[in-house]
């Protein structure tokens, strides 16, 4: 959430007019907790200490941590398949998430659910999902629960350019406009769907295009300017607070690596990659609080510095916690344990 | 806790549930096509639109994954949803929702969240309604661990499973019979919950038991009552919940009787008979049986729109009559 | 198809730019057989002739055969659970539809599938569907086939407003966007699905506004006008046989029953009926016939009671058809009988 | 017509299957998401678009239901379209097309249509992808008339039964376990079809009857190897096809050795093993049983994801010479 209303007569760069300081340092330091949590998943699933498969979100961390500033802890976030960096920027403990990539008791799943399936009530992260498109109609639900109890919440829902495809898309935009839920559809659109690229998949060049098939407003931005991110979303958020109903905000954005860990890169250019590193997020956001003067040259290292620690103590944590017990693993199929549920004949493998 | 005891349609058993915990839980909304004005395909919903609003007995519109899954997010974040698929074979646009995303959501994230939604599904062929309007799917649901999955036979049980559905911290789908909504039966006043995963033993016998699920149980008592003339005393077990399983009473019966036949609606092949019969078959209970487990379930072929071949596909009162005797013939 | 393309300095209707006599005066009997079919449809329901539920389309007459003017007997259609008009106006036998109603051996689906399920692939209808939205995809699916096999042949999908909430619209859509193919969908908005109103349903005011999420054209025209229908599918289905891909072209029409048998009709007003009933097209297109001397009087009467005694003999035949053979009923599960099929443990109750 | 014999990967052999039928068939496509330039999530459509190019080898959208429901359209109208699913998961999105409209369509119509399309399901654990990617879902589509379905364990099979499903009128599903794709075996050259409704008996055994399906198939043959060590002979039967199934064979596998397990990764609850249990249970052959038929099936939760639990819910080769040997030991 915004913390000063903007004032007419200032004509600083958005940021800076909505945020203080605090909040900006705290910004940059989720980048860069992002970058530095997917580089070392990256570099542990390389050393075969994960396994599954994982996407990663490198360049896309403004578009992660720009949106959710707009969000109080209240605020409800659903995720996708690459959801590391809304988790983060959402607010999770990066040590029960490298737990849960280590299968360990202490992450965010116990171990059940791996990368993709990462959630954090208590912080507003209703989850990651494995089905793309499927956080879409939850994020609706969340929405009309927070109408219908009063709670005066806003729920963020994060998708991909792929995901605007699927059925569900249009569903819950269709019915998060009908009943005015304030809920803010955020498309990360970072130019594909695995190796689909929107040009082939979508008949419209830019996803915020279709909102106009919801009578909601859509726009679309350059989801690696922190600037224009939280410009965009706020404005979005502050809509669905007011009750004035949903919006969808496309951020235009690009990931650095594969798709998922078996992506040989057949569907895009070197150069096109190059040229959006180019364009980092994290660099770009650092030099304008520098420029602006909110951090400096140290400061912004210690910044860095300190998410390099908090990575290794992350991974560290995630190391020495226990593996779940093997005897356990039907726990939490239901809420309760009815016991004529457990006299349902049990599969045959629960050693 | 409940009163009197009245007589009160199976539809109307089960607008009595919905209407009770409307007006006692502010959590519950109702959602579905044509719930509100209309008063649903199949008018259980009703009035209750006029009484507790649009806002919360909500039409939604054509949509049933995204309508599904609102359900499910809304579950997750405070509310006690009741969604109406119009008929349950609309349910199959969507199973992502119900599958990977309600009966899932608790186990993936290691017990964080609950899914406490019901789904109300409307089934079964005999009103002329043809393929895609008659399934009977709750053998797809009785497979997925997370789901719990009931099929309620009597109006009683229509309004006390549903209030057990609401009183469920999880995902609870209940199967209606279409051809059940207007039938009558006694269902006590007030609040009562009818356990998720306890069948109900209808009437006692000595010579063979029959298990059967929804409308098959009227059959099942019908047929049971023909046998009874013939001196063949059958034992009939309403099985009411596909998931959990009660195996306990399953076992019970056929140890009694040695002699056992499951009848439901739904397609034979991989319906819930093949399940009663490989739970029974792999018991100790095996050994007590006197004869093959026999099944009676719908034809492998959708149902079809002619009245006369509508009622062919499914086992009929005739059908149980013959199998049961043909049980009872068998030696031992 | 159109008889002749239109001359530029030709002023006239364009019905009378584009279609001779013959076919106009054959359109007006196709609409009569509609509304007469309709009529004994719900009148042989009311005798208990019919079981099961129906949805008429008494009122949407001008859609359903203007819409099908543009095609050819090769060109498809998908059509809908309100698709006895579609199915007249494809050229079906209106014969072999009653003894479908009736459950006769002789009709469109040999009685397994009764009114949702009527097809009639040797017209190119493809066929009716119980499932809101199910013909979608298939439509496109058809559209591909005709691309990829060069038939030439256009594929036109009929659905209601109801089913532009589904996500097989979206889908079904972006796809025939995107692969630019010979399809024309034709949303027959008739205001309501079942209950439920396009504003209570539908984000935007009119489906047509949709099509701009999939870069295709979107019109909307009065359905009930027979001219304003042809205009709007000639042009869009040219448009598809061009290979210049999909339109959206939205009818605003009216249903003068209920839903389908069940219906209270709860949810409008007795005075919005019968204002829709002023707008018959019926005697609209019969009307602008006359004005245009395409026919007189007695030649409307005429055309008129050809329907009355089409649907007479028609009745006639599915009456005196036989049933079809219980024994028989499995036949058509598999288009082959396999063997193995075969001894797959039966059902019980094939008496 | 088949020539000689190679080794190649169970992922090659159907990607053989689907290079020769490309060929010779002008109505052949393939649909799917990124199964063009990226080869599909388990390369198995490889370089095809290269050969075939992209009018034929197609990339969808995300979009299951629509995808699903244009490759029924097309089939309907003359071409011959294999569809991939990226995972068997997301069919759950298109059970709507697969079930209410390809499977039902021809018998809706009496017979005036046929709807030749080939699935193809990415199934199983075992990838550590967790519980939406994992599921083993045959048994859903084998309740459903309309449908076949069929689970190649061997390269061989996948071949054979890719290139029967293509000349199958009717819609085929084939469910592809994902830890079979790198597994190597014998192969035929040129065009073979394994015949769809058969199975096949895989080693010959005196004392007990194992059938098993998919990668089962080898989990139960090396575990007929350790019986063999103890003097315990199984018989083990690949199912291959969950429908139509070949009841012959069971029936002549469990009659010849009077004890029957059945094995599937799948869910045990309403698995493909109820199935086959309640088929034995029902026929004569009951009367020739000696124990009591066992089941090994998928258990009742979700897939996890940590390594060891995954493992843990199915079973596992010590499972299956555990529960034989139990079979075995039980008294006539
Ligand atoms: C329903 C469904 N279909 C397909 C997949 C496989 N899949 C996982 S991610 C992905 C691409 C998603 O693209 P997008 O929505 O743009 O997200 P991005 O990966 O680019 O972040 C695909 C096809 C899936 N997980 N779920
Ligand atoms: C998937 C699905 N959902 C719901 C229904 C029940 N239903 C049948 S027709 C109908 C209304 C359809 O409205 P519309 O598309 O506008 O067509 P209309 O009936 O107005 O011609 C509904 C809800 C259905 N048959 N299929
Ligand atoms: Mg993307
Ligand atoms: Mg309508």
């Amino acid at each position: 959430m915004r913390d000063a209303a903007a004032r007419p007569d200032d004509n600083r760069p958005y940021p800076l007019r909505a945020y203080g300081p605090a909040r900006l340092k705290e910004a940059l330091r989720r980048m860069y907790l992002i970058r530095k949590f997917e580089e070392s998943a990256e570099a542990c699933y390389a050393r075969g200490l994960i396994h599954g498969t994982m996407h990663l979100s490198i360049g896309q961390e403004a578009s992660a941590v720009g949106a959710c500033m707009s969000l109080s802890e209240e605020d409800k976030i659903t995720s996708t398949h690459r959801g590391h960096g809304h988790c983060i920027a959402k607010g999770a403990d990066v040590g029960r998430m490298f737990a849960e990539f280590f299968g360990k008791e202490t992450g965010y799943c116990r171990g059940r659910g791996g990368s993709m399936h990462i959630a954090d009530p208590a912080k507003g992260n209703l989850g990651a999902n494995g089905i793309v498109g499927g956080g879409l109609p939850i994020a609706v639900g969340a929405a009309l629960s927070a109408k219908r109890l009063g709670t005066g919440t806003v729920t963020l829902c994060f998708f991909g350019d792929g995901a605007n495809n699927e059925g569900a898309f249009h569903e819950s935009l269709n019915m998060a406009a009908i009943w005015a839920l304030p809920v803010v559809f955020v498309c990360e659109n970072n130019r594909y769907g695995m190796s689909t690229s929107v040009e082939r998949s979508t008949a419209v060049a830019s996803v915020a295009e279709r909102a106009v098939a919801y009578a909601m407003p859509g726009v679309s931005v350059d989801g690696n300017d922190f600037s224009a991110v939280t410009e965009a979303v706020d404005a979005a958020v502050a809509r669905a607070r007011a009750g004035e109903g949903p919006s969808l905000v496309e951020l235009r954005t690009y990931r650095w690596r594969g798709h998922s860990k078996s992506d040989r890169n057949l569907y895009r250019t070197r150069e096109e990659i190059r040229e959006w590193m180019a364009r980092d997020p994290i660099a770009r956001f650092a030099a304008f609080l520098i420029e602006h003067g909110v951090i400096d040259e140290p400061g912004r290292a210690a910044i860095e510095r300190e998410a390099d620690e908090a990575i290794a103590e992350a991974i560290e944590f995630a190391r020495s916690s226990p593996e779940p017990d093997v005897a356990d693993v039907v726990r939490d199929v239901y809420t309760t344990r009815d016991p004529a549920a457990d006299s349902t004949p049990g599969g045959a493998g629960t050693r | 806790m409940s009163g009197a005891v009245r007589e009160l349609s199976y539809a109307a058993a089960i607008r009595e549930a919905m209407d009770m915990a409307l007006a006692s839980d502010p959590r519950v909304i109702l959602m579905g096509e044509d719930i509100g004005v209309y008063g649903g395909a199949f008018q259980v919903t009703g009035d209750l639109v006029h009484r507790y609003g649009e806002e919360r007995v909500i039409d939604t519109p054509i949509s049933e994954l995204g309508g599904a899954g609102v359900a499910v997010g809304a579950a997750m974040t405070g509310l006690r949803p009741v969604f109406e698929f119009q008929f349950s074979d609309f349910a199959a646009l969507a199973m992502e929702q119900i599958v990977n995303q309600a009966a899932k959501m608790r186990f993936m994230l290691g017990g964080a969240v609950s899914v406490p939604v019901v789904m109300r599904m409307p089934a079964g062929s005999g009103t002329g309604a043809a393929a895609q309007h008659s399934q009977s799917m709750e053998a797809w649901f009785g497979h997925v661990p997370g789901l719990k999955v009931v099929q309620p036979a009597t109006p009683e049980d229509a309004k006390g499973l549903l209030l057990a559905a609401l009183d469920d911290p999880d995902p609870v789908l209940i199967f209606e019979h279409k051809l059940l909504y207007k039938m009558k039966g006694p269902v006590p006043e007030g609040r009562y919950l009818t356990p998720i995963g306890k069948a109900a033993l209808r009437r006692s016998g000595r010579d063979l038991s029959i298990v059967a699920s929804s409308i098959m149980v009227h059959k099942a008592l019908a047929a049971a009552e023909t046998l009874a003339e013939d001196g063949i005393e059958a034992e009939v077990l309403d099985l009411r919940s596909v998931r959990p399983l009660d195996r306990e009473a399953v076992l019970a019966s056929a140890g009694r009787t040695g002699r056992l036949l499951c009848v439901h609606e739904g397609v034979k092949t991989l319906g819930v008979g093949a399940e009663i019969s490989a739970m029974v078959a792999e018991s100790e209970v095996f050994h007590r049986l006197r004869a093959p487990i026999l099944r009676l379930g719908g034809a492998e072929c959708p149902i079809p729109y002619n009245p006369r071949l509508e009622k062919a596909v499914v086992p009929q009162i005739p059908d149980i009559v013959a199998a049961a005797r043909d049980l009872s013939r068998r030696p031992n």
